[in-house]
């Protein structure tokens, strides 16, 4: 059996998978944390614009340190700059944009991701303070949402599989994932397979994986460059 | 990212018999009149069309009924200083007419682009336009249950657009166009001026570049309430 | 019996009238037509604030002949012109401010008022092109609806009465009417005779209202300058 | 007309126990903290508050919740780099917590502002947060209910206002301000300027002063997140 620990993407080649499907001049969410990594990888030539709930399109990367403007911020509360083309809004056109069907991609973080498109990303279910921000806005509206994620938890289990355990933060909802091992599309309440790292077999990965993997015409490698 | 087309007549020469318009404007202010005429010129039959009126004299909307090409109106007063396009089809039977109270109609289309499917107003509740839709008491006061207003194309005229979409309109011209750019699958607009992005403030942009399909300039736009005073017709 | 058409205000009397109860500061929609005259009897040394639908707050008058902007024109497409002060807004946000009670009054013509509020004013019920425009938001939302209209109709029909025949505008909605003879409150499903024409008895103006007239306290005259 | 009051203290005096207080700001930006400190001394008990997060720190809305005023919070995002204030209490279970998604919360506001008492929206079908909501079905997909939210006071930071309350707002600092100034029975406003009605461009205002009723000028406003990095603390 591959050691995955040590076959596995970065989380930044995970990222960096991810930006190659963004197209040119698509309106993108990402997530706080993780997901906001996509956004060092857009492909050369393509131009994306990044929206942020809390009411800016087109910003750009965080100013050097020291030159924060701390009105000017993304969702995850770090300080950003704006690109030429920039506009603020408040916060119903924000979401608008979102249930509305305006973006074209979101890309989330997920604890769980399960076959029928289900996602579980917001709550662990064990107490403490719950809090939910624009996740179940986001899932909701974009024109295609797709998770980034280690393809199994930190304890080894699965991350995709057949239903989620923890709450739900929509319901079919997402159509792509990319992992830390493979690419695979939900279509029809089915994990898909796309493409897979070289060094894993089909059945290790099946093995890692909590529903079946179907496959729909041929499995593509799945190649990164060194990050 | 370029939203530019090069014209009128290319910006709309994509919309098929069949299809649902909202056209900008509240009376002649804000009244898209070059796309109007492109899309007289394109000729696409059996329109459902979304305009606040029914236009007004011999051009724009009121040249659109005129032309045959709308099979049904969803507006809120189709009256007019010279309403004679819509009034003589519609008194014949040769247009559908969905009459809808003002501000329901906003509230629809604004709905519409943001992804609310339905909602409750106090507006109609009561009265002969409500016949038909649910309704419901909330805090002891009954409403109307009124649905999302979705469009495939939208013709709007603003202002100054930069290259991505973002734009700004003119005076009370604004009316119905941030709504109507959203609202709609494809929305097209036409702008006095196209700057490259960055020239306008950002916090001066009306409508983010986000609800915004394709532009195209025209530099020197026709007022609808200017044609009719000089008795323009068109084509 | 008195001579009700020698006696009775006149358009700019009834206009008058109703501005005297227009407050210093009032957020104020007058309906197009006759209702729109009520600003030229803004109280001296008060300031209203003029909301039209179409997306304007604080338009003053219409400009000179010849110097109209006819993208600056207001619910009843007239030319009009900007106060110091004055915003443009699109139009949902217009009626926002319309059913979300930030105006303090609107003000509007009236085919019947009914002694339950009811308001017919939108539709003669003859056939012809139906037309709303805004008048079924406008009875919603703001602080209080007023009417002002000729007492009766040109064939001397009582416009007051006990139930609307024509199709309503709205329900329950008409706290005031301010008529060509009186001043008339609606208060619990009730007229309530305020003010009225010293030369006219209550028998007369009985007479010529299709419903019962209540008193409730003194009913004072009903003084309007010459116009 | 002039909507101008003498200090945040006079602004927020009237506010009393038991009141419900939306109050602008995602996290730092946009947080009125003048207002917001005004408020603590003055002191009203029993307040339900209604903000996209929870505090962050010893300063603004985190210090409320320390002094013990906030019974009710309805936010999106409890946390925080530092959310002991509210962490601590809630926990202990000090004070009840309404969580919204943020775009239901914002639609909530705006519909408050709107009257629109109920609309429908995709968010949270099918989950835990739309436990006990009414669900319905809408060309085949389901959706939520919710209702609208309103407050009898809500304190909001412009960059600009003129006298009679038109409001323009700093860069991201926007975010829910204009929904909460159309939200509130009693809408107080903070701004680095107060200027004459027509100094702003009727174009650029961004609130329109009708959904405005007080407005105190605080010409030089501190900004939470700078507070809290410099590890102030209130009182």
């Amino acid at each position: 059996m591959t050691d995955i620990a040590s076959t596995k993407l970065s989380n930044a080649q995970i990222a960096w998978r991810a930006a190659q499907d963004i197209e040119d001049g698509a309106y993108v969410n990402l997530g706080i944390g993780f997901p906001e990594m996509v956004a060092r990888y857009q492909v050369e030539g393509r131009q994306a614009i990044y929206h942020t709930e809390n009411g800016i399109l087109d910003f750009g990367p965080a100013p050097t340190e020291g030159e924060e403007d701390w009105d000017l911020i993304n969702a995850g509360k770090k300080a950003v700059t704006l690109n030429p083309g920039a506009a603020f809004f408040h916060h119903a056109d924000s979401f608008a944009m979102v249930r509305g069907g305006h973006l074209d991609v979101a890309i989330l973080g997920a604890f769980e991701v399960a076959e029928t498109g289900d996602l579980a990303n917001w709550s662990t279910g064990r107490g403490g303070v719950p809090a939910v921000g624009g996740a179940m806005d986001l899932v909701h509206g974009a024109k295609r949402v797709a998770v980034i994620t280690d393809h199994v938890t930190k304890t080894g289990a699965p991350k995709l599989v057949e239903r989620c355990s923890l709450p739900l933060t929509g319901v079919a909802c997402v159509t792509r994932v990319y992992t830390s091992l493979a690419v695979v599309d939900i279509e029809g309440g089915r994990f898909v397979l796309r493409e897979k790292l070289a060094a894993i077999s089909l059945g290790d990965l099946q093995a890692v994986t909590g529903a079946t993997l179907h496959t729909d015409g041929p499995v593509a490698d799945l190649i990164v460059p060194e990050l | 990212m370029d939203k530019t087309v090069a014209s009128p007549a290319d910006a709309v020469a994509d919309i098929p018999d069949g299809a649902s318009v909202m056209i900008g404007g509240f009376g002649g202010s804000g009244a898209p009149i070059e796309l109007i005429h492109a899309l007289i010129d394109a000729g696409p039959k059996n329109l459902t069309v979304i305009n606040n009126n029914a236009g007004n004299g011999q051009v724009g909307l009121a040249a659109m009924i005129e032309a045959g090409m709308v099979a049904k109106l969803i507006c809120s007063f189709p009256k007019s200083k010279d309403p004679r396009a819509f009034t003589e089809r519609y008194l014949a039977g040769g247009i559908e007419l969905e009459l809808v109270p003002q501000g329901t109609l906003a509230e629809r289309i604004r709905a519409g682009g943001a992804g609310i499917p339905a909602f409750y107003t106090p507006t109609s509740f009561g009265t002969d336009l409500a016949q038909d839709k649910p309704t419901a008491e909330f805090d002891g006061r009954g409403y109307v249950q009124e649905r999302w207003l979705k469009a495939d194309y939208s013709l709007v005229k603003a202002e100054t657009a930069d290259r991505h979409g973002n734009l700004t309109y003119r005076a009370a011209g604004r009316n119905f166009g941030p709504l109507m750019c959203a609202a709609a699958a494809v929305s097209i607009v036409q702008a006095t001026r196209i700057v490259a992005p960055g020239e306008i403030d950002p916090e001066q942009v009306v409508t983010p570049g986000i609800f915004v399909k394709r532009l195209v300039r025209v530099e020197a736009p026709q007022q609808e309430e200017e044609l009719n005073r000089a008795e323009a017709v068109y084509p």
